[in-house]
């Protein structure tokens, strides 16, 4: 089986589960083995692929020429491979902790919900895997709808109010932008590939490369760069797992990841380096991060805050595209494998929370680090990677995003990355800190025998967490692989043979 | 005989029966005009299909002479002939069961024909 | 026998299902004319694609009805356009027919549906008339076949709801009046060239210069045809005819109709006038353009608003329409293909939009978006092919809606458009708003109470499938349709005389 | 003729076509704004007859006869295809008229009035006043 | 121009001028019997016009069909509806309006019209003279009309059959076939 | 002795000269104005004044909705069948010199076979439409005018 | 049967009229459409003695000629009325007795009554008119019963 | 020919005249009354006009209308009189 192959069957096994899973749909046992054999398979089928990338090889295939000169095909880069690899490899964990939860919770239509979980990462895939920015956009698309009966899923009017939000902000943002940006950059420069050095360079006039990028900026809605960003929150009324996966892995992160590639592979660093085209994209991204963070500190839903959190850490990647500098592409990149590690840890632990105490405020948890000491220890370890403290991974790619910023001579922003860890530490370590010193409050309610009753969530839930967790430490320490892996990123026009 | 005699005759025939025709159509319209009633006009109307037409049809034929454009002008005035009458009474007959009655009636001898069981609406 | 069908391929085209609506009124009964009609279409279908087969490589056929020369006689000429035309309406037609039989039995009582079928054949011969013809007059002759057929056919629907009765009535005062309309452009073309030909008319309308005559002709004909294509102000018919029509009727006016006054539209506009003067093309670029932007959004608006699936898909082809316009007022090759695109993919789509509503009729008994909650649970299948169709309405890829944003935008963009690009785009997200409206009534209301609805039968699943399939096939892989409609649109370019061309 | 800024001739050549744009136009009116179907209809075969009346008078020939030919040599005729459009027109005419009588008769049955407003009037009632949704059957 | 052709002229614009009458008197007839007959008399009043254009063919149609079918059809109709328009203020300005500019337009383009009647005008030139050159020899009849309608154009007249077919299938479809009512309630009297 | 005995017996002479008229119009289309449509018109015509005199029950006994309606599709099929006949003989659609020898009369023939199906066609049609609008009410009794 | 033949005879003639061309083509044409419209008249039940009035004798022209000349006469009369200043009518509806036998000579009667200006039929009863008059001279009694005598000349049976 | 002008004007006169009336009314009786006779003054106009522009040979139109007139008037009292008086007329079976 060569790597093509391989290529297809990684896009191909989460595309095809949800068939498999609507046929068994009525055992809801048989249909969560599915579930879960398909993320392991996909993680086997992905795993090869990445171990050939790294030796170098780029596997690439075309299926079908949609209309002259578009073509629906597959190339596999590091940078790709990388969220790829994220996705995938999330997956498993997710799959199990999803398992946990939609059973702890009792929710309905599990079936469906398994069915666009798969589509969803299918999706996921297929982006990561795109050899153009057509086929991009349309897996892009697709995750976007498939996700839209996850958000929804509860069908309370909050639920579909939200999940209202969320497609309307994404679908606006990628129709009304991203889509003409595309048409635009295919006009111009006659192919939407993905080409080393990005395709713009001599083609397109720098006058127009500031709107062209705006286009793409605010067209990628997933990234949730402010003003776009409101759909994120509003997409907490999901399932914990959903918010886990796709709201702090496979959805925002497809966002940034098409950042990134934009960046490097359209535009190319050194034409956006050389024209200035993102210095306004490098202060909006800015002013997010602190934006979105101090509105976090107001926020007193856990999921909330996480969302609002997410939202700030997200342009830091934004950022580290904008700054046109190698590193900033690296550190962006590294971003996407650190933060993903501690946002699923985080939100699986929320959704723990809510499984077994059935808590959403922060306002709540007081005391009960006690009952769930192992879920709000790993909660503590996330908190921190996000915080950027070493030994955990987040430290790695703050300092290669600072340096980033050095390179690029931008020294204010060294500051704003500065303050807004500390806007981090604030708005984070309260929670696990409630949690663990603070006395639980009289609940006249329930009463004490309510309380007497939480213990930790069930055991599908914590090992995730567990292992999410321990993530975040093992991967500070393998990170100059990572580091190596990433530096492949070919970030100049490849010299004609 | 002289084909210009012939000619002046025809012409001669036509243009009096035209004269006299075109008079009695003129008096026939201005009749339908200023006539009080229905009932009145209906005999106006007669001046115009009957004589009227026929006439003006007559002084076409002889301009035509024996041809088969006067055997058509033949047909039109027997077929006008028919018709003109017949569709006057049937107005007539209408407005009269609609109970419309001539204004100034001097003479009604309605029921007579009618009998006994004349509809109240029809006696007016 | 072959040689000879060959030979009078185009003649069959239209000739074929004429000489079967007599002889499908004569056969009496429902069911057996309702297989006469299907056998007739898909035989009428084959004749198109044989057409089609024969034009795709660029040649143009031209028949000479009665065999008389061609000024003097009516001349049929098929190029790759209106081969591309006949091929949607043909297949139209043969899908729309096998889905009619259980909706028809449902709302047409039975001892009217052979008249049914035959003015629903009568429509089809109207309609591959126009598109098929190359004679100006001749159009005018085709069109009102298929407008009283039309009429009969969307007045049949007030078994159902008394209201087609007014709808079919107001269409036909303003069809007769667009019909009347285009008489008057025609008369003032042939009076300044002494010729009926299209073809003929387009070389001596450049022999004998502009002149107000001409001007009015060209605004007499785009009114006219504005008026049944349902150019925006003009669209008022449109509405409520196609909401109280039978369901299987909506389905397939909706995918024809419209799209072959379109064609004659473009036949116009490019091949006879051909843009010599600055007159015509301001005339579009001044006063259709802003209109076709205007009924992108204003339909759409109004669309959001409408609690009858049928009504609201019906303002949703107004805005449609509002697409396949701008894309022609471009003037350039890419906004023609991007127009000749969206005719295929808007009549795949919305026919198979309107064949849902039919199925919702059928087993809801009503197409109400507040009374269809839940019914994505109990009619999985019909459901899902309204959700496919709401996104190729809407213009996502992998559908055929997509393929014509995508050109449109690129044709506008070629021009420096910007503002018509964002509002294309933008109006593409009123869609999703009112295709979402009943995406989410469909899944996520819980069901009226006590409601029983089964899956619609197979007889109506299956078409309105097929179309669900050409519309994600085409969006897949537009390689057939974006050339048929690219070089249609060369050929169309190719053949008028644009001022500004290089 | 034309210091006076009065071409007598450009007149002649075209009071017959302005005599039937102002009957167009009486004709049109009469479609658009009369409320009462059936006049509607009526409006509507004026405004056809009177674009007859354009064809026909742009293939007359001055000095010209009716295009039946006769032995006489050197006859000028009248142009014939106006003539054949108009009879084809007059006939479609016709059906139209036929299908929108019919149509008329059907809405009295239905809505018991033939007069437009109080049409819309009961339309609006079936939409707003009874609170029936919108896609409901009213038989 | 000779004393007839004058005379032809005149009697055009007096038509004409009773033809406006007339299609005022319609406007403002509110009885729809009157109104039917005037549509009678209308086309019958443009009958006359055709004649004098020369156009005899469509003289008779245009006679057969005002004074025979629409009327009746007309009649028939008004049997099983009513007989008076309602009297309904309504707004004419916006009628008015689309009407004035529609006119405005159609004497626009008249304005570069051929002149009515010239020997040279494109319409005389081109087709038609074929048409009247070859049909003796083409067809061998002498009512030109009739060969092009039925020969030369024959397509056209086999479209107008199919109208007047669908004209058939579509009041049949509304009315019944069988003639007899087939829903209940209908103002037998109002 | 009905109340309107003079219009029955004008009507008894009118009829059958008016159908004669009519066909006579149909057949010499060629000669002189007339033609399939006009005939059929009068012809129609002729039907309706005798259903208006005897009442549309009489006229639907002699001339059946049914036989009407099938005859106007076979006008529409004879038109239409001349053109598919000459394009079997190897024509075009409707080009009348397949049809004889003499180019002449082979176009003559094809006008007066296609006038036929014109005049057939729709002197049925307007009957039919008319007895669809006379019939559509209750009936209109002989005596009742 | 002879009634079908008289018929078939003046439709013949009225076909030859009309047409004025004599190529058999035609004429057989003629015939057979002449066929049609007497087959179509007795599936009518039209052939009886009102619409082939065979029955009626050849003084039948000399009636009509006798006729004109009463009509001239009314025509004038009414004119006169007509044209006068001050318009002065004596309507009156009045009963005439009809002595006639067969229902034509009723029509002949009755239209002739019709078609002389000041007189027209108004309505039809057995054996008797109602006719309405203008002036006093037109409802005069004498003149109806002359044109009943000539009438009756006409009818005999 | 100045005659068949002549009388052309003269029968234009009279039809002026009868659409007087027929405009006027007042009953429905007299319009139809006009418009037999306007039906009457057609035919002779046509008959007229057929002179007038040369082709007398054409008086078919003017025939058809002789005939057509007819059922025309005969058709509108049939249907005014049914749809005004149908009811208040006792059925044949009461007389």
């Amino acid at each position: 089986m060569n790597n093509a192959d391989l290529l297809l069957l990684a896009i191909a096994i989460p595309a095809l589960t949800p068939f498999l899973l609507a046929a068994c749909g009525k055992q809801p046992n048989l249909r969560d083995t599915v579930s879960v054999l398909a993320s392991i398979a996909t993680f086997a089928a992905v795993l090869p692929l990445l171990l050939a990338v790294i030796d170098g090889a780029r596997p690439a295939i075309s299926l079908i020429e949609v209309m002259p000169g578009l073509v629906l095909g597959f190339e596999i880069e590091p940078l790709g491979m990388l969220f790829a690899t994220v996705a995938s490899g999330l997956w498993i964990p997710t799959a199990l902790y999803s398992i946990g939860y939609m059973r702890g919770a009792h929710e309905k239509k599990q079936t469906r919900f398994a069915i666009c979980f798969a589509i969803a990462i299918a999706s996921a895939i297929g982006i990561a895997f795109s050899g153009n920015l057509f086929t991009l956009f349309i897996f892009y698309e697709v995750l976007t709808i498939s996700t839209y009966p996850l958000v929804a899923h509860k069908e309370t009017p909050e639920a579909k109010k939200g999940a209202r939000t969320y497609l309307a902000i994404l679908m606006t943002t990628s129709i009304l932008f991203l889509l003409v940006a595309l048409i635009w950059t295919w006009n111009i420069a006659g192919t939407t590939e993905f080409r080393a050095g990005g395709i713009l360079d001599g083609r397109l006039d720098p006058v127009y490369a500031p709107f062209l990028l705006a286009l793409f900026a605010f067209g990628i809605g997933k990234a949730a760069l402010m003003p776009f960003h409101r759909w994120l929150p509003a997409a907490m009324v999901a399932p914990t797992p959903v918010s886990a996966l796709l709201h702090a892995v496979a959805v925002v992160k497809a966002g940034v990841f098409t950042m990134l590639k934009v960046g490097t592979y359209i535009f190319g660093v050194g034409f956006l380096g050389k024209t200035g085209a993102s210095d306004w994209l490098v202060w909006l991204a800015a002013a997010s991060i602190l934006i979105a963070s101090i509105v976090a500190l107001t926020k007193d839903d856990l999921k909330a805050r996480l969302a609002y959190s997410t939202v700030s850490q997200l342009s830091y990647i934004t950022l580290g595209m904008a700054l046109a500098v190698q590193m900033g592409v690296i550190g962006g990149a590294m971003h996407i494998v650190t933060h993903a590690m501690g946002k699923i840890a985080l939100f699986m632990c929320a959704g723990a929370i809510y499984v077994a105490a059935h808590k959403t405020k922060i306002s709540q948890l007081d005391g009960l680090g006690r009952k769930m000491p192992v879920t709000f220890a790993c909660f503590t370890i996330a908190a921190l990677s996000i915080i950027g403290l070493p030994p955990f991974a987040g430290a790695w790619s703050k300092w290669y995003l600072m340096i980033a910023a050095a390179d690029a001579n931008q020294l204010i922003i060294i500051g704003v990355l500065m303050v807004s860890s500390l806007l981090n530490v604030a708005y984070l370590l309260p929670i696990p800190a409630r949690a663990f010193f603070l006395k639980p409050k009289e609940d006249k309610a329930h009463g004490d025998a309510a309380a007497s009753r939480i213990e930790e969530a069930p055991l599908l839930c914590l090992l995730p967490i567990c292992f999410a967790a321990l993530g975040c430490i093992v991967l500070f320490f393998t990170i100059g692989g990572l580091y190596e892996y990433l530096l492949s990123i070919p970030i100049r026009p490849e010299s004609l043979p | 005989m002289d084909p210009a005699l012939i000619d002046f005759a025809r012409n001669l025939a036509t243009a009096i029966a035209f004269i006299v025709g075109g008079g009695f159509i003129l008096v026939g319209s201005l009749g339908l005009v200023r006539l009080p009633d229905v009932w009145s006009r209906i005999h106006a109307a007669g001046i115009i299909d009957t004589i009227g037409a026929e006439l003006i049809l007559i002084g076409m034929m002889f301009q035509t002479g024996l041809t088969q454009t006067t055997l058509k002008l033949a047909l039109i005035g027997l077929f006008l002939f028919i018709t003109g009458p017949t569709a006057t009474h049937a107005v007539a007959n209408a407005s009269f069961i609609a109970g419309i009655r001539p204004d100034r009636l001097k003479r009604n001898e309605s029921e007579a024909v009618l009998g006994e069981d004349t509809p109240e609406e029809m006696k007016a | 026998m072959m040689s000879l069908i060959e030979a009078n391929l185009p003649a069959l085209q239209v000739v074929l299902p004429l000489v079967a609506a007599p002889l499908c009124a004569l056969l009496g009964r429902g069911d057996r004319s309702w297989a006469f009609a299907c056998l007739v279409t898909f035989v009428t279908f084959a004749v198109s694609v044989a057409l089609f087969a024969e034009t795709y490589a660029g040649t143009i056929i031209s028949y000479r009805m009665g065999g008389w020369e061609i000024p003097l006689g009516i001349e049929y000429r098929v190029d790759r356009l209106n081969a591309f035309v006949l091929l949607i309406i043909s297949g139209s037609a043969a899908l729309v027919l096998p889905y009619a039989r259980r909706i028809v039995a449902a709302e047409i009582p039975a001892e009217r549906q052979p008249l049914f079928y035959t003015a629903f054949l009568l429509c089809i011969t109207g309609l591959l008339g126009i598109t098929i013809t190359g004679d100006a007059f001749n159009i005018f002759v085709f069109l009102e076949i298929s407008s009283l057929a039309t009429y009969a056919l969307v007045a049949s629907g007030s078994w159902v709801n008394k209201r087609a009765l007014t709808a079919a009535y107001n269409y036909l005062i303003m069809g007769t009046v667009g019909a009347t309309f285009f008489v008057i452009g025609v008369g003032m073309l042939y009076m300044i060239t002494g010729t009926l030909n299209l073809a003929d008319l387009a070389v001596r309308i450049v022999e004998h210069g502009d002149s107000s005559t001409l001007r009015m002709g060209f605004v007499f004909i785009l009114i006219g045809i504005g008026l049944k294509l349902a150019m925006f102000p003009l669209h008022l018919w449109l509405p409520n005819a196609y909401a109280y029509a039978p369901s299987a009727v909506t389905a397939f006016l909706a995918a024809t109709a419209t799209k072959a006054a379109v064609y004659v539209m473009l036949r116009f506009m490019f091949t006879v006038f051909g843009f010599d003067y600055e007159f015509q093309a301001d005339t579009l670029r001044m006063v259709v353009l802003p209109l076709a932007v205007i009924a992108m959004f204003a339909a759409s608006i109004v669309a959001i608003f409408q609690d009858n699936l049928k009504r609201m898909l019906a303002y949703s082809s107004i805005a449609q329409i509002g697409y396949i316009l701008l894309g022609l007022t471009f003037l350039t090759e890419t906004g023609l293909t991007a127009s000749i695109v969206h005719l295929f993919n808007h009549a795949v789509t919305k026919a198979a939009l309107f064949m849902v509503a039919g199925c919702f009729v059928l087993s809801a008994g009503t197409c109400s978006i507040s009374k269809l909650g839940g019914i994505g649970r109990d009619m999985p299948w019909t459901t899902a092919a309204f959700v496919v169709g709401g996104l190729s309405l809407i213009g996502l890829p992998l559908t055929v809606g997509f393929i014509s944003k995508w050109y449109l935008v690129l044709a506008a963009l070629e021009l420096g458009w910007w503002p018509v690009a964002l509002m294309i785009m933008a109006s593409s997200l009123l869609a999703i708003i009112y295709v979402w409206r009943v995406i989410e009534a469909a899944y996520l209301q819980p069901a009226p109470e006590g409601v029983v609805r089964k899956e619609a039968p197979l007889s109506m699943l299956i078409p309105t499938w097929i179309f669900i399939g050409l519309s994600i096939w085409f969006g897949i892989n537009a390689m057939l349709t974006s050339t048929a409609a690219g070089r249609a649109a060369s050929a169309l370019i190719d053949s008028s005389h644009i001022l500004w061309k290089e | 003729m034309s210091d006076l800024g009065i071409d007598l001739d450009y007149i002649m050549g075209r009071y017959n076509y302005w005599l039937f744009c102002i009957l167009m136009m009486t004709g049109l009116y009469i479609t658009v704004s009369r409320g009462n179907l059936i006049k509607k209809i009526v409006g509507l075969n004026i405004f056809q007859t009177a674009v007859f009346m354009l064809y026909i008078s742009m293939g007359k020939v001055i000095g010209g006869t009716a295009p039946i030919l006769t032995e006489v040599p050197e006859t000028i005729y009248s142009n014939p295809l106006p003539h054949v459009l108009i009879l084809t027109a007059i006939v479609v005419g016709i059906a139209t008229t036929a299908v929108a009588l019919a149509l008329v008769v059907r809405i009295r049955e239905s809505y018991g009035t033939i007069e437009e407003d109080e049409i819309l009037e009961l339309e609006h009632d079936m939409d707003f006043g009874s609170g029936a949704a919108q896609g409901d059957p009213v038989a | 121009m000779t004393a007839n052709l004058i005379g032809i002229a005149i009697i055009d614009i007096v038509f004409f001028t009773l033809l406006v009458l007339t299609a005022i008197a319609i406007l403002r007839q509110r009885n729809l019997f009157a109104v039917a007959m005037l549509s009678g008399v209308f086309s019958l009043l443009s009958a006359g016009l055709f004649v004098t254009l020369d156009a005899m063919d469509v003289a008779f149609t245009e006679a057969a069909v005002g004074a025979g079918i629409s009327t009746v059809l007309m009649l028939g109709t008004l049997a099983l509806t009513s007989r008076d328009e309602a009297k309904r203020p309504r707004s004419a300005l916006l009628p008015l309006f689309v009407c004035l500019v529609a006119g405005a337009a159609l004497v626009y383009g008249t304005l570069d019209m051929p002149p009515f009647g010239a020997v040279d005008n494109p319409i005389q030139t081109h087709v038609a003279p074929e048409y009247i050159a070859r049909t003796p020899t083409d067809i061998g009849i002498p009512n030109v009309v009739a060969a092009v309608l039925a020969s030369y154009r024959g397509f056209d007249t086999l479209g107008e059959v199919v109208v007047v077919f669908a004209a058939l299938v579509a009041v049949l479809l509304m009315l019944g076939t069988s003639g007899r009512r087939t829903n209940g309630k209908n103002g037998k009297e109002e | 002795m009905e109340h309107h005995s003079i219009l029955r017996v004008v009507s008894k002479l009118l009829i059958p000269p008016m159908l004669v008229y009519a066909l006579y119009v149909q057949f010499h289309g060629e000669y002189s104005p007339g033609g399939g449509f006009q005939a059929g018109v009068v012809f129609a015509a002729a039907f309706v004044l005798y259903s208006l005199v005897h009442g549309i029950d009489a006229l639907t006994r002699v001339a059946p909705p049914r036989v009407l309606h099938a005859l106007a599709g076979l006008g529409v099929l004879i038109f239409a069948g001349t053109g598919v006949v000459t394009m079997a003989l190897g024509d075009a659609y409707l080009g009348y010199y397949a049809l004889g020898e003499h180019p002449q009369h082979a176009q003559e023939w094809g006008i007066v076979v296609v006038e036929f199906g014109v005049g057939m066609t729709v002197a049925t049609v307007m009957l039919s439409l008319f007895i669809a609008f006379a019939s559509h009410t209750r009936k209109l009794d002989d005596k009742d005018w | 049967m002879t009634k079908a033949l008289g018929l078939l005879v003046a439709l013949f003639a009225l076909w030859l009229a009309l047409s004025g061309y004599f190529k058999p083509f035609l004429l057989i044409v003629g015939f057979l459409s002449c066929l049609f419209t007497v087959l179509l008249a007795r599936r009518m039940n039209l052939l009886d003695d009102e619409a082939v009035p065979l029955q009626l004798r050849l003084t039948l022209p000399l009636y009509w000629s006798w006729l004109g000349g009463e009509i001239f006469k009314s025509a004038l009369a009414v004119s006169k009325i007509i044209l006068s200043p001050r318009i002065v009518l004596d309507q009156q509806l009045i009963a005439v007795e009809s002595p006639l036998k067969t229902d034509m000579g009723h029509v002949i009667f009755a239209n002739s009554i019709t078609l002389t200006p000041g007189t027209a039929t108004v309505e039809a009863a057995p054996g008797k008119f109602l006719v309405h008059a203008l002036t006093n001279e037109a409802a005069s009694a004498e003149a109806f019963t002359e044109m009943a005598r000539r009438v009756a000349v006409v009818e005999t049976r | 020919m100045a005659m068949f002008l002549a009388i052309t004007a003269a029968l234009f006169v009279a039809i002026v005249l009868v659409l007087v009336r027929l405009f006027a009314g007042p009953t429905l009786y007299d319009r139809v009354l006009a418009v037999n006779t306007f039906g009457t003054l057609t035919v002779l106009v046509l008959s007229a006009l057929g002179f007038v522009t040369e082709r007398p040979d054409f008086l078919d139109i003017a025939m058809l209308y002789a005939l057509v007139n007819f059922v025309g008037t005969i058709a509108i009292l049939k249907f005014f009189r049914y749809r005004s008086f149908g009811r208040i007329r006792p059925e044949p079976e009461e007389r």
